[in-house]
């Protein structure tokens, strides 16, 4: 995996001090914590790496990075493992590289999300009819927060993120 | 174990003979220092002998204990000789000697030490009047102790510093002498270092272990003796409790130093209050008794007892000289042995021991008496 | 002092400066010595604890074989010698010309106060309404706007914080003296103005030290200055002394609570991405400062050090961290705390920390340290512009590989090329000096300049005592003239009292000395306050009345004692005054230099390049030792060009005379004047004479049975990869992985000390690797990486390129298993948790550095080894090449294990510690020194036993004792054990003493 | 007694002590006069006789006082110097000189507020004990 062995070059400075961890919020929900993680990643333990569900974990606060001594990309190390996974698009995954991927869609259609929208095109991706009944609940309190717009929008913005998400789509293939 | 061997011979003096004459037969001893008894009076005198023959009149045994010969070895072989002397000596002076080695006023390298079971002297002064009375007691006097178990009478007659030592016995003698609880007239023999070893058995004695009794018997006499220290030491240190109580002590000195010349381990040249340092000017005596008000002549002499005590106090082998040489009868041997004793134990340090236990002053380490600079 | 030599500028009067300006006037050169700041002793002055031995012994440093050139007294004090002249407050500004011939432009900053009027009276302090915080104390107390710079300097000259002062003339109108102009009320005019002054100088020496990182400047996520209980390293060292903010008691700034748990944080500041490089001293620095604490709170103070890596590397480092962790229960965490926060509940701080396992392990505290890092002096950029000498990347002088090409006559000294703990900045100090040496010595013109002959003075050793007392009289004071005149009347050796007006002023001191002026005393008193102040006015008076500055003598009425004791004992001293003049000695102005590596020659080239023949004794057939197999260093540098420059130097120097395959068998003597049997060839022998020894004898990698070794030609040792790399034989192309064991042997029961230079040597040898083939696996399997200074950037460059750093523990060693396609290596990885095996293709192993046997050789010289078998330094702090006799000095292996430019540094270092002594001035007999009365000696030689410096030896011949008077300190030791005074210290005399004592009550 | 000033000889070293006892003065830490400071070079220097001498010329106690250990400028001194006073503790205990009256200390350069403090310490204690000697010039 190339984008691996960029990864790896990213992260070669490494000390394994664990200011990572002790600076991230989301530490003790993940699996591998950051520390160990890029311990992994420089020792080519990917498989290890994309069995971890810690860098889905990572909220991008970038208080690691901010703290790293040796001033490594660690927030954007994490991204970049979302995106193998996401390209790869591993199994163990897919809920949220698809979730992702359809919220993205939606975007650029609309240059907003839509929610229906969003997870009708999140439920068609998985291919599991059961899928939208365990989201009923939360759906519910949603709604009754109006935190879900049914009606559509005006669309001023339908179609000009085409460009956007082209142009990122040429940086990443770059990269 | 050891191996001890026994010597039997007419009587006591006769066995001890017998060993000295095989000492100088078999291992080529040029000369050996022993107290000889001389024609006219009955005084001993430690003698150097070449002439086996003479042996005869050497007697160890006597209550006479003129001067430590401790300082007569230094004189005899602190430059270095190759001719192989004895000396018969006393515990205490043999103790004496090996601090004298410590600070090279002595070489034991060609030295044979022989010494025996003290059964201790009378003081100088007590011996002299009974050898000019003729009732001084040579012979029948370490008899009479040895049947007593160094427990009759005649205890009390002995100088103080005889009466209260816990250290009678011989134990680093390249020859030790055994009398206690042997059969009477004999004595026994065991090497106190490899040289002894090597010496003894070439002497051709009969193997036999030391009578059975012996070790009870010795700790016995120690543990009275030490008795006797104790009350002694407890009388002295009421009366010494203070620099004043120690000034009456001393009251009578006169600066002649004569204890101090007869001390075996004072090994000064001269002594520092015989140097210009206490050499004054007479203008400072008049400013110091108009200071004071009087001055006691002749000066400095708590000064004097309390460099000595500081300067010989750990190498005190307690033999008592000092008071033997004190002209006007102060009860040196008392003090100096308490004084020395409490010092020594401060830094656990037997005197006369070992050659291998360092001179406390020579000495230190790093993470040591940490108490001294605490209250 | 030696004979006369041209003039150096040392810039920095820390420890470094003066290090150098002594070397430099103790070899007969005039030394200026500048400091920026008003007082002398850089940071040092604020730090009374350093490791490794945990106490001070600064004085130490002072001249050994010419003593009385230089004020005997407490450095801390400040440095008062014959051939320095101290300028405070004073910058270097301009600098002209070329080596040997500059002319440099030196500012001093105005005086506000007269240094010359000021006596220390601190009458302005107590009026000064302006408080500020105490500099000296890192602000955690406060002063006046007028204040003492320092506590304990002297002369100890009062100061104005002019951003603080408010102009207001309390403070003038109270001093006494006048010594007080402020600037305003249209005063222009200072007193004492900004003052330039040009002077020629032959070389330069730059010893400005460097500054601390200041984590307000970052993200300081430690809330330093935020949080009162965090604090800095140096300010713990402040609050833990006796002059510190809380007298010397261990309390938290925020509420005066003695702590109960202190946390230190290392490597803030260092090791990161504003400063790639680690600092070097902050690990050893935690260390005893968390065993200080742990003694002075007799274990009740819990103390836990957070480090990345312990950089314990030199040689008896190791031994203190094993110390303080065993024996004072000092607690190390391997973990780096990312913040600290308060807690408001407790007022206490929490430090928030992940350990190995991935686990948080957030603990509390009452008081956090930080170790901060190092950065450049203030100065150092405005001096390298001045200077022309160059910076490394993270702007520190650049220190050069060696003297070879280089065509300055300005060096750097101690931390101004990167922060160095004490002994390592000696070393560097004196290396400095000795090039100084060089340069000026090479440029000397020769002068008929006569030097001063010595005892010229009117003979007055045999005379009776005549004193001469002279009374400073206080206008402050009572009247006490009569009183001391009462006292002269009773003793019969004063003839004379002069009562004088203030000799703590310049008139004063001028009518003195014109009073005294022909007097026939032969002994002076002069009875004044604080008579430091007046010491190197000694030589004044002396001039005044052609009299032995050994007569003169000066008595403190100013302490508060009873004035009747203080004359009667100043009488009483004064009266036995004394020069011992039969004792001279000569120098032999040659030094011996046994070994021919790069220490020796180096060593041997500084002494020849100083104007002295130099001898080396080699063993083997040809110059080099362990240069020979050596390829490059870790920079690039190529040791085999080194190695042909250098002894292509010491062949052609006329200097230097090379033995090959000779050996030392025999020596007599002692320092300044040796007599040493050497064999060449087995069979020739040769005797030389020598003023000094150099002992350069190296060492070598040790060899191991660990790992495999010598069981598969796939496991080396360093060396052997050095050689093979060198050589060509080993190509990293055809191979995989390579892994590399650290410690091999070392940092254990087995060999406790750190080898220091393996780290680098592994770094080196993985970079150049990597260079060659970088698919190739690295694996550097360690327990600390030592890779101190600024070698911690190619630590970081090894990880970049893709090396990777396995950390072990000694409790969890690797193991290496033959297996058929090369060597396995299982080692247990800590941040994962497993046990992982690497294949590969090349195992190395570091194997450290053992001494050369020289213990017996050590002893020739009375000089001995430590525990290690390494030379035994006299102080590894302050005389860190030296024995202490004085006369025998070690450089590069010999001392310890480093690397080639330390190893050099160490030799020159080494050199200038032998010319220091042979160049001082025969018949140099101190006045404090230890003499002997035969008659009255009986031989028993504990004197002899008792002398640290060896200088008391038997005569066997004559029967007598032998006092060597330039390795004689005049410590009394000797005197003390002498039962009758046959030993003695000349001016400290057991009859003098007792007087002294009498006088006294 | 209320009025017993005590006099106290203090031997102190040229290096640390004395730099401390320096400091003390400079730095405004008064302490009691009753002190006599006496400059040796090194506490290895203080001969056992200076002790018994200040004793019986009247002091009332007697201070040694150098380098902490390791600190000593001439390497051991002090050493050599605690092993001294215990000898001294030793015998001048046995005549009613305690070891209140006969200290060693260890004081270094920046120590002076220590200085101060010990002395101050020492002054108070000694008055408590009273004078060591109180008619000794009759027989010594």
């Amino acid at each position: 995996m190339d984008e691996m062995i960029k990864l790896k070059e990213m992260l070669n400075p490494c000390i394994q001090c664990g200011t990572c961890t002790a600076s991230c919020p989301n530490e003790v929900d993940m699996d591998l914590v950051p520390r160990k993680l890029w311990r992994m990643v420089l020792m080519d333990r990917n498989e290890a790496i994309f069995d971890s569900q810690t860098f889905t974990l990572c909220s991008s606060c970038y208080l690691c990075t901010l703290r790293c001594p040796r001033g490594l990309p660690l927030t954007a190390a994490m991204a970049k493992l979302k995106a193998i996974a996401a390209k790869s698009d591993l199994a163990k995954y897919r809920k949220s590289t698809r979730f992702y991927k359809s919220f993205m869609e939606s975007v650029r259609r609309h240059g907003r999300v839509r929610e229906g929208e969003f997870m009708a095109l999140y439920f068609l991706s998985m291919k599991n009819p059961l899928l939208p009944l365990s989201f009923v609940s939360l759906g519910m309190q949603m709604m009754r927060k109006n935190k879900v717009a049914f009606e559509l929008p005006a669309k001023p913005g339908t179609g000009n993120l085409d460009r956007l998400f082209k142009k990122v789509a040429e940086i990443e293939e770059g990269l | 174990m050891e191996e001890t061997y026994e010597i039997r011979g007419t009587d006591l003096l006769d066995s001890v003979k017998k060993l000295l004459t095989s000492v100088f037969e078999t291992s080529s001893v040029s000369s050996m220092l022993v107290p000889v008894r001389h024609t006219t009076t009955h005084v001993l005198m430690p003698t150097l002998v070449s002439d086996p023959g003479e042996l005869q009149r050497a007697d160890p045994f006597a209550p006479c204990f003129p001067l430590n010969s401790a300082k007569l070895v230094s004189k005899l072989t602190k430059k270095h000789s190759n001719e192989t002397m004895a000396a018969v000596l006393r515990p205490c002076e043999l103790r004496a000697l090996v601090e004298l080695v410590k600070i090279k006023q002595a070489t034991m390298d060609n030295l044979i030490t022989i010494s025996f079971d003290c059964a201790g002297a009378w003081p100088n002064r007590e011996y002299n009047q009974a050898a000019t009375e003729g009732k001084a007691k040579n012979r029948g006097f370490m008899e009479q102790r040895l049947e007593s178990k160094f427990d009759d009478e005649t205890e009390d007659r002995l100088a103080t510093s005889c009466r209260i030592c816990a250290a009678p016995f011989p134990e680093n003698a390249d020859i030790c002498i055994t009398l206690l609880d042997h059969d009477p007239g004999s004595i026994g023999v065991f090497a106190g270092t490899d040289r002894g070893r090597e010496i003894i058995t070439g002497l051709a004695f009969e193997p036999k272990p030391l009578p059975g009794t012996r070790a009870d018997t010795v700790r016995a006499v120690i543990q009275r003796k030490k008795e006797a220290g104790k009350k002694v030491f407890e009388d002295l240190a009421r009366e010494t409790a203070t620099m004043e109580g120690l000034g009456n002590y001393l009251a009578s000195c006169v600066n002649c130093y004569n204890c101090r010349v007869a001390c075996p381990v004072c090994f000064c040249r001269e002594c520092v209050f015989n140097t210009d340092v206490f050499d004054y000017e007479p203008f400072q005596y008049a400013s110091w008794a108009k200071d004071k008000g009087t001055l006691r002549m002749p000066m400095d002499t708590v000064f004097f007892h309390l460099t000595r005590m500081i300067h010989m106090g750990l190498s005190c082998v307690g033999c008592g000289q000092c008071s033997n040489a004190c002209p006007n009868d102060i009860r040196l041997a008392e003090l100096f042995t308490a004084v020395g004793k409490g010092a020594q134990e401060g830094f656990g340090y037997v005197p006369g021991k070992s050659m291998d236990d360092p001179f406390p002053l020579s000495v230190f380490f790093e993470d040591e008496f940490q108490d001294v600079t605490g209250i | 002092m030696g004979e006369k030599q041209g003039r150096a500028l040392v810039v920095g009067a820390g420890i470094s400066g003066i290090r150098s300006a002594l070397d430099l006037a103790e070899t007969g050169c005039d030394v200026t010595l500048i400091d920026a700041a008003p007082h002398m002793g850089g940071v040092l002055s604020k730090l009374e604890y350093q490791f490794p031995s945990d106490g001070c012994g600064m004085c130490r440093m002072l001249p050994m074989a010419d003593r009385d050139t230089c004020l005997q007294a407490c450095l801390r004090k400040g440095l008062v010698h014959g051939g320095i002249d101290l300028m405070l407050s004073t910058s270097l500004k301009g600098l002209e010309g070329e080596p040997g011939k500059y002319r440099v432009t030196l500012e001093t900053e105005p005086c506000i106060i007269d240094p010359n009027l000021c006596t220390g009276c601190n009458r302005c302090s107590e009026v000064c309404p302006v408080t500020i915080p105490d500099p000296f104390n890192q602000g955690l107390s406060t002063t006046k706007a007028v204040h003492l710079p320092v506590p304990h300097a002297i002369p100890n000259i009062y100061t104005i914080d002019m951003d603080h002062c408010t102009l207001c003339g309390e403070c003038e109108t109270v001093c006494p003296f006048g010594a007080i102009y402020l600037p305003g009320d249209g005063r222009l005019e200072l007193k004492i103005p900004r003052t330039l002054v040009e002077m020629d100088v032959g070389a330069v020496v730059l010893a400005c030290g460097i500054d601390y990182y200041d984590p307000t400047t970052g993200i300081n996520t430690f809330g330093y200055k935020e949080l009162k209980d965090v604090v800095s390293n140096i300010e713990l060292e402040r609050i833990l002394s006796g002059t510190g903010p809380f007298k010397g008691s261990l309390e938290r700034p925020s509420d005066g609570r003695v702590p109960s748990r202190m946390a230190w944080i290392q490597c803030v500041g260092s090791r990161d991405l504003e400063f790639p490089a680690c600092s070097s001293v902050c690990c050893m620095i935690a260390l005893k400062e968390a065993v200080l604490v742990r003694k002075r709170s007799g274990g009740t103070i819990e103390t836990v050090i957070y480090y990345m890596d312990m950089r314990c590397f030199s040689k008896e480092f190791e031994a203190y961290r094993r110390r303080a962790e065993n024996k004072y229960g000092v607690i190390l965490k391997r973990a780096r705390p990312h913040s600290v926060r308060h807690d408001r509940n407790t007022g206490g701080l929490w430090l928030y920390i992940t350990g190995d396992s991935g686990v948080r392990e957030d603990e509390a505290f009452d008081m956090v340290v930080l170790s901060l890092g190092q950065r450049p002096g203030k100065s150092v950029k405005d001096l390298a512009k001045i200077t022309g000498i160059g910076l490394n990347p993270l702007g520190f002088f650049e220190a050069p590989l060696s003297g070879v090409g280089d065509n300055t006559g300005v060096f750097a000294a101690g931390s101004a090329s990167g922060l160095k703990d004490i002994g390592e900045s000696v070393i560097h100090s004196s290396s400095a000096s000795a090039m100084a040496l060089k340069v000026i010595h090479g440029a000397k013109k020769i002068t008929d300049e006569e030097t001063e002959p010595l005892n010229g003075f009117r003979d007055v050793s045999t005379q009776v005592p005549d004193i001469g007392v002279v009374l400073c009289q206080c206008p402050n004071g009572p009247d006490i003239e009569p009183q001391v005149k009462s006292i002269g009347a009773n003793d019969v050796h004063v003839s004379g009292i002069m009562a004088m007006d203030r000799i703590c002023t310049r008139e004063g001191w001028d009518g003195m000395l014109e009073a005294l002026a022909g007097k026939p005393f032969n002994r002076i008193l002069v009875l004044a306050c604080s008579p430091q102040l007046f010491l190197d006015k000694k030589a004044a008076i002396s001039k005044a009345m052609d009299l032995d500055p050994a007569y003169i003598d000066f008595a403190d009425i100013g302490k508060g004692e009873p004035l009747a004791s203080t004359v009667k004992m100043g009488l009483a001293r004064i009266r036995y005054a004394d020069r011992l003049n039969s004792m001279a000695s000569t120098m032999v102005p040659k030094v011996l230099v046994v070994g021919g590596g790069l220490g020796g020659m180096t060593a041997a080239l500084s002494v020849a390049d100083s104007g002295f023949e130099a001898v080396i004794v080699e063993k083997e057939p040809r110059l080099g030792g362990n240069l020979v197999w050596l390829d490059k260093d870790i920079t690039g540098y190529d040791f085999g060009r080194l190695l042909d420059n250098t002894c292509q130097q010491v062949e052609n120097h006329p200097g230097i005379r090379v033995f090959t395959n000779a050996v030392v068998e025999d020596s007599r003597g002692g320092p300044g004047n040796y007599t040493t049997t050497f064999k060449v060839g087995g069979n020739d022998s040769k005797r030389i004479g020598h003023g000094a020894v150099i002992l350069a004898t190296g060492g070598r990698e040790a060899e191991t049975t660990a790992y495999g070794y010598g069981t598969s030609d796939a496991v080396k040792t360093n060396l052997e990869v050095e050689q093979a790399l060198k050589a060509g034989t080993m190509d990293p192309g055809d191979m995989n992985v390579v892994v590399m064991i650290q410690c091999v042997d070392s940092r254990c029961d087995t060999r406790e000390y750190c080898s220091r230079i393996c780290c680098k040597s592994s770094l080196k040898h993985a970079l150049e690797m990597k260079r060659i083939n970088p698919d190739l696996g690295v694996y550097v399997l360690y327990r600390e990486m030592m890779s101190y200074g600024f070698s911690e950037i190619y630590f970081k460059e090894a990880r970049e390129r893709g090396v990777i750093f396995i950390r072990y523990s000694l409790e969890q060693k690797p193991q290496v298993i033959s297996g058929t396609d090369g060597p396995v290596v299982k080692v247990h990885e800590p941040i994962l948790n497993r046990t992982m095996e690497i294949r590969s293709d090349l195992v190395v192993l570091a194997t450290g550095i053992l001494p050369s046997a020289i213990q017996s050789l050590a002893a020739l010289f009375d000089a001995g080894v430590d525990d290690y078998s390494f030379f035994k330094e006299a102080d590894s702090k302050w005389r860190p090449v030296d024995a202490v006799n004085g006369g025998v000095f070690a450089c590069g292996l010999a001392l310890g294990p480093r690397d080639t430019k330390e190893s050099m540094a160490s030799a020159r270092a080494a050199a200038m510690g032998a010319v220091r002594l042979i160049s001082s001035r025969p018949a140099g007999v101190s006045l404090v020194t230890a003499g002997i009365k035969h008659s009255l000696c009986i031989l028993c030689e504990r004197c002899i036993g008792s002398c640290v410096y060896g200088a008391r030896t038997l005569d066997p011949d004559a029967g007598k004792i032998r006092i060597d008077p330039v390795a004689c300190q005049g410590c009394g030791s000797c005197a003390a054990v002498c039962t009758n005074s046959a030993a003695f210290v000349n001016n400290y005399l057991d009859q003098q003493m007792l007087e002294i004592i009498d006088a006294a009550i | 007694m209320d009025n017993f000033e005590p006099t106290i000889i203090a031997f102190v070293c040229n290096w640390c002590t004395y730099t401390a006892a320096d400091l003390a003065g400079t730095s405004r830490q008064k302490y009691p006069p009753n002190v006599r400071l006496i400059r040796v070079m090194c506490t290895g220097m203080v001969d056992p006789k200076y002790v018994v001498k200040a004793f019986l010329s009247g002091a009332d106690a007697v201070l040694v006082s150098g380098c902490h250990p390791g600190d000593c400028h001439y390497i051991n001194g002090n050493y050599k110097a605690r092993r001294r006073v215990r000898l001294l503790h030793g015998i001048l205990g046995r005549f009613g000189i305690d070891r209140e009256r006969l200290r060693l200390t260890w004081i270094g350069a920046s120590d002076g507020i220590e200085f101060a403090k010990v002395i101050h310490a020492m002054v108070a204690e000694i008055k408590a004990l009273g004078p060591a000697v109180s008619d000794m010039k009759l027989v010594i």
